[in-house]
């Protein structure tokens, strides 16, 4: 495992929100072909700390590392920090695809449009060769034939994929997912794990912050446990849930069935 | 029930102008008390937008206009009307320093302002447009005003309008009187009548007595004085 | 042009004359009494209109969708003129078929008419739309209960399409407000035909302008201090105050 | 300020009846009335005059159709910086746009129209610099007071509106542009824009057909558009209900065509829901 | 079980929505104390078969019958029925306490005014009494100290219990409850339950359409299996959930787990 190369690597992340410090040093690496699911209670952080990797969220203190380059940081003067590059801080979120909780699709852009929006707006793909690729990609999440509708028009499950092949388009180095599932009924859920599944299957580094135990366990190599911002307990998914070590995580895991 | 005597809401003075406490004063609202007192009339005097007033006549929200309206056959077709009270010359000004007179050819080119709806404009129309642009103002005042500011080269109007105008401050700055423009009785009409529905003949017989009752005992006269120098019942 | 432009003669805004200070202020109590009358009559014909649409026979309905339709699409200005001049002959034609004189219709009387029927149209869409935002599960409940359909209305929906409606309403005051302004084009001595009738005699027209605004200004800010105080109330019970 | 949805629903004049359904009985019935109305008002009412004024009423419609048109595009432009700042500006510029709406919104367009014709517009000539500029023959004109003060007033409310359309679009979806690393430019030209005012077309098309009905307000500053030209033909006839009744139509038949247009619009980019 | 009198007596209830005929012909008699759970597929007209027991839906044909009382009905023209005397339905309504699946409490009203509402205004019970007697129910539900909250302000299951407290304070001699745990998140589900299962203990007669099997089981001692707008199945639990007889059924309850 240590001879593949540094995806990502997060350092002593802090985030605080005001009075509430969120994330109190996190710290995390993924290297290629990683799938590593976050896993935690309810406000535990793991939206804000996929969040502070592509800088949605600025955090107050630490780094993050995409692909050997570190995302240059500067104090902000009220005790945290903005990036000090607006441009590369635009480069390299270009190379991570985000896939939101509530999808996020753009609604006034057909599906197509969604997906080649990125690759044409910021990658300057031709846009001949983006609607080419992007036509693969949604043939590969089963997409094709909606291509022309508008989002409202889709089942929440087709919006996720949409949202996923969106992500696929900019040929990101690392996918994060936000909670995939949680807006969908149980019959969705199964077409979008497959489809995450699949992916996986293609040893393509993932970050997500899941609530699918059962998930989590079949296609993750690695397992985080988040609770009250900082990392409580991490490692490959028989131990984190056939030996769990810390009480709270034992808690969790029981709680969950 | 006492006469709604219809007026243009819009100054026109010094017949019918409105001062800082809302009342109304002029020649004509002296005028239209003189004749209402001598017909033993109740008369109040109510603003209605000169752009509706026959209208407001033939609705019967007013029972007489008596707002300088000149008696034409065009309106005559609409509604009737008393006896002349008086009838005054048609004229033009101008800014000074600009020569011209009131003529068709000395106009044509510029801008002329006229009130709408008046016999002016009905005479500007057909001898000055369209080759002078024809500018029209819902009231008398604000072409004058444009006329001040520029935005006109020319203003054409009832003489003694004009002539009160020219007697301000801002009229003797900038303008003075061009000339009177040629005679169109079909046009210009025959002076200016109280406006009355069709049919009454009863009010306009009384109207017409009492016209020429005041103009006989010399209350026409000293009414007359007090706002000009000069007769303006015309000839 | 009065010889200095730049002084502002203030003596012209006196109360008492030569100052129209006093002619301003009973032309803007003129407006406010078209304004206040206007939107009360539009206010019944709009609740009038909203249940008609809603609940109403197709009949009804089709006849309040050609009014809404028709003066919302038609030009404040030109349905003032044709209401003012047809709406009082008709009544006066009405009248003497009827065998009475013609009745006296004071230009208050007009104003308030003119105004009513135009707010009518846009209270009617906003209060169907109001009533329309209740959920239907709530009416529903309150037939499960047992209600009937008199106390359902007085009950639930009325005081739960409030909130909807206000600020609905509230737009419809503040235009009621500067609709006055258009019946000067009949001679109606509000706010703004003293304004000009002003501007036109002194020549001051900056200033009278910019006096009659400050009024209108002055109405519209008192009238959102007021419609917050009773949208905060009506909205109480509201999740996420907006 | 107070929200504006629920007036722009009342004024928004959108749901035409559809095609299907629409003949009833009642309907016919009511269309038969309809019609002897229409009838008796062509034949019981004079209407002589519409071939001499013809041409002149063209020429008006021509003249509304400007203003209507010139004033909602620059009013427009206008209106997006002003609807932007409020949601994202700094604090100055914020209290500058929301008291340029307040006070606009809050003063009759009549009075605004006068003030800067007559108000403002006679205090040019006082400055002879003015006066000898190329810029004097269009300020003697009327016209650029009338497009001047009903491009403000549409700026002010159409960035009332525009405030709300930025506002209301949902942040996941700026997010989600930010984290396909476009730039702040891009995010706007491509998503925050569109998406605003795709939002706002319904609301729009509201404005648009009340921008329509104040355009005979320039009327009384001497512009001829269409109201000019009926009030016109209204003191040479002295008809009273006639050409007011064509004026209506003539409004009416606009009207119809900006709603269909509008319409059209909308759907190029279906919405779902309410 | 015989000899309790009846407390709701539905016969051949048939209900069409245009072509679709969602019932088609149900019977089922409630006697005073029983709890009847309706289960079934998803559309299969367990809703609407709630609603036509108290008209909010209008049966196409079939007769209710409430305390002995049977509904009066007349022909609509179009091949349905309509109440014969509307202030008969209103009354009957009166004894029936119906608890909504999304709650609708009134959301301009208090939760104490939401309770005391239709005793009040439909009842005609002076306001001091229907105070007093509100309270001692919201206490039991355990919302008393909500009592001048707004519905807005309460938490789903909180909001449920207000619904149920505002049904019960008419003294409803039966209860329907229409999927009453559907729109909570699990925590919240049983918090509910178990005041149901409160009211079944009083042998409160009760009707109630749940997904909820393992409660219905508990607290029902009559289940209706619903299908194609007939009922397929119905008995007591055990035999119901232990020894099923139909091919649907069983298929049914092996597709829950
Ligand atoms: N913008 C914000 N301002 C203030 N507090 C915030 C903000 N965003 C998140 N928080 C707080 O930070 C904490 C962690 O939030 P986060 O969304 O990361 O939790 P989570 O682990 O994703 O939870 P969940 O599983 O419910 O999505 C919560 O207490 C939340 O209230
Ligand atoms: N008002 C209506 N108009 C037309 N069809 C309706 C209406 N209400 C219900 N239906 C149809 O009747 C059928 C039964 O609906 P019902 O709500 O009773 O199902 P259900 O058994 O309660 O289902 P669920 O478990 O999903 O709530 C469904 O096919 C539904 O689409
Ligand atoms: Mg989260
Ligand atoms: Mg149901």
């Amino acid at each position: 495992m240590t001879e593949r190369a540094e995806a990502i690597a997060v350092e002593n992340l802090h985030k605080r929100f005001g009075p509430l410090e969120v994330l109190k040093g996190v710290s995390l690496t993924a290297h290629e072909g990683d799938v590593i699911a976050i896993i935690g209670g309810s406000g535990s952080g793991k939206s804000t700390f996929l969040r502070c990797i592509n800088m949605l969220e600025l955090p107050s203190a630490g780094s993050v590392t995409i692909h050997g380059e570190t995302i240059a940081m500067k104090k902000d003067g009220h005790g945290g920090l903005l990036p000090a590059d607006r441009k590369q801080v635009q480069r390299l979120r270009s190379r991570l695809g985000m896939v939101f909780q509530s999808f996020n699709l753009w609604q006034h852009m057909t599906i197509l449009e969604n997906v080649i929006e990125a690759p044409v707006q910021v990658l300057g793909v031709p846009k001949a060769e983006a609607v080419e690729r992007a036509e693969a990609i949604l043939r590969r999440v089963g997409l094709h034939d909606k291509r022309d509708a508008y989002p409202a028009f889709l089942s929440g499950g087709q919006q996720q994929r949409a949202a996923i092949a969106r992500a696929l388009a900019i040929q990101p180095h690392v996918m994060l997912f936000d909670e995939p599932t949680s807006a969908l009924d149980p019959e969705l859920v199964g077409e979008v794990l497959s489809v995450i599944g699949d992916l996986a299957k293609e040893r393509r580094t993932m970050i997500l912050v899941t609530h699918e135990m059962k998930f989590a366990r079949n296609v993750a190599n690695h397992i985080v446990f988040l609770a009250n911002g900082v990392i409580e307990e991490q490692g490959p998914p028989e131990e984190i849930f056939g030996a769990p070590k810390s009480e709270r995580l034992k808690k969790f895991i029981s709680s969950i069935h | 029930d006492p006469l709604k005597v219809g007026v243009a809401a819009e100054p026109y003075p010094p017949f019918t102008a409105p001062d800082a406490s809302g009342k109304w004063e002029g020649w004509e609202v002296d005028f239209m008390n003189a004749v209402c007192a001598e017909a033993k009339l109740e008369c109040v005097l109510t603003p209605v937008a000169w752009d509706g007033i026959i209208p407001a006549l033939t609705t019967g929200k007013i029972d007489m206009i008596m707002s300088s309206m000149s008696i034409t056959a065009e309106r005559q077709k609409t509604i009737d009307f008393s006896d002349k009270y008086y009838n005054t010359p048609t004229g033009v000004i101008g800014p000074k320093g600009v020569a011209f007179d009131a003529t068709p050819e000395s106009l044509a080119g510029k801008t002329l302002g006229v009130q709408v709806a008046t016999i002016h404009q009905a005479y500007a129309n057909k001898y000055f447009g369209p080759a002078s642009t024809i500018k029209e103002y819902q009231t008398q005042d604000e072409a004058n005003n444009d006329l001040a500011a520029g935005r006109l080269d020319a203003v054409q109007a009832d003489s003694i309008a004009l002539g009160d105008f020219l007697k301000t401050e801002q009229g003797k700055e900038c303008c003075e009187l061009k000339g009177i423009v040629k005679d169109d009785p079909d046009i210009l009409g025959a002076g200016v009548g109280v406006g009355l529905r069709k049919g009454e003949t009863e009010l306009k017989d009384k109207l017409n007595a009492a016209i020429k009752a005041i103009r006989a005992n010399g209350t026409y006269e000293a009414i007359t004085k007090k706002y000009f120098d000069f007769d303006v019942y015309g000839g | 042009m009065a010889a200095d432009p730049t002084l502002i003669n203030w003596s012209l805004l006196a109360l008492d004359p030569p100052g129209w200070g006093g002619v301003l202020l009973a032309g803007l109590v003129n407006s406010i009494k078209i304004a206040v009358g206007g939107y009360a009559l539009g206010l019944a014909l709009g609740t009038g209109g909203a249940f008609g649409k809603l609940y109403g026979g197709p009949v009804l309905k089709d006849l309040l969708e050609v009014y809404t339709t028709l003066v919302r699409a038609i030009p404040e200005l030109v349905l003032i003129l044709l209401l003012y001049y047809a709406g009082t002959d008709l009544l006066n034609q009405l009248m003497t078929a009827l065998g009475h004189g013609p009745v006296d219709i004071s230009g208050l009387a007009a104003g308030i008419f003119v105004i009513g029927v135009v707010q009518g149209a846009y209270s009617t869409e906003v209060l169907r739309g109001a009533i329309k935002a209740v959920p239907a599960g709530q009416i529903e409940a309150a037939r499960a209960f047992g209600m009937s359909p008199t106390q359902i209305m007085r009950r639930v929906t009325l005081p739960a399409m409030l909130p909807h409606a206000i600020p609905g309403l509230s737009n419809l005051w503040l235009i009621a407000t500067k609709d006055t302004a258009l019946l000067a084009v009949v001679g109606f001595s509000e706010l703004t035909l003293v304004t000009r009738q002003a501007a036109g005699t002194t020549k001051a027209y900056l200033l009278f302008f910019c006096a009659a605004g400050a009024l209108y200004l002055g109405i519209t800010l008192i009238s959102n201090l007021v419609i917050r105080i009773v949208e905060s109330r009506a909205r109480r019970g509201m999740a996420a105050p907006a | 300020m107070i929200s504006e949805e629920s007036t722009i629903g009342a004024m928004a004049l959108t749901d035409l009846p559809d095609r299907q359904g629409f003949f009833k009985p009642h309907r016919i019935a009511l269309m038969a009335v309809a019609a002897a109305l229409v009838f008796c008002v062509v034949w019981f009412m004079r209407w002589d005059w519409i071939p001499e004024y013809g041409g002149r009423l063209a020429h008006g419609v021509g003249v509304t159709l400007l203003m209507l048109f010139g004033t909602c595009i620059l009013g427009f432009l206008f209106a997006l910086p002003i609807g932007l700042v409020q949601v994202t500006g700094p604090w100055p510029l914020k209290m500058l746009a929301k008291g340029f709406c307040t006070v606009i919104r809050g003063t009759p367009l009549l009075l605004q129209l006068w003030l800067l014709y007559y108000g403002i517009g006679s205090l040019f000539p006082q400055f002879p610099a003015i006066r000898q500029s190329f810029l004097w023959p269009y300020l003697r004109e009327a016209w650029p007071y009338g497009v001047a003060a009903l491009t403000i007033s549409f700026a002010a409310y159409e960035g009332e509106v525009m405030r709300g359309a930025f506002a209301g679009v949902p942040r996941g979806e700026l997010e989600a542009a930010r984290a396909y690393g476009m730039s702040r430019w891009k995010v706007f030209r491509r998503i925050w824009l569109p998406r605003a005012v795709h939002r706002a077309l319904p609301t729009l098309n509201g404005e648009t057909v009340l921008q329509l009905k104040s355009t005979p307000l320039v009327a009384t500053i001497t512009v001829i558009d269409v109201y000019a030209v009926i009030s016109k033909v209204r003191q040479m006839t002295f008809l009273t209900y006639e050409p007011l009744l064509l004026l209506a139509l003539i409004y009416l038949c606009l009207t119809a065509i900006l709603v269909v247009a509008f319409r059209y619009l909308e759907n190029k980019i279906p919405t779902r829901g309410a």
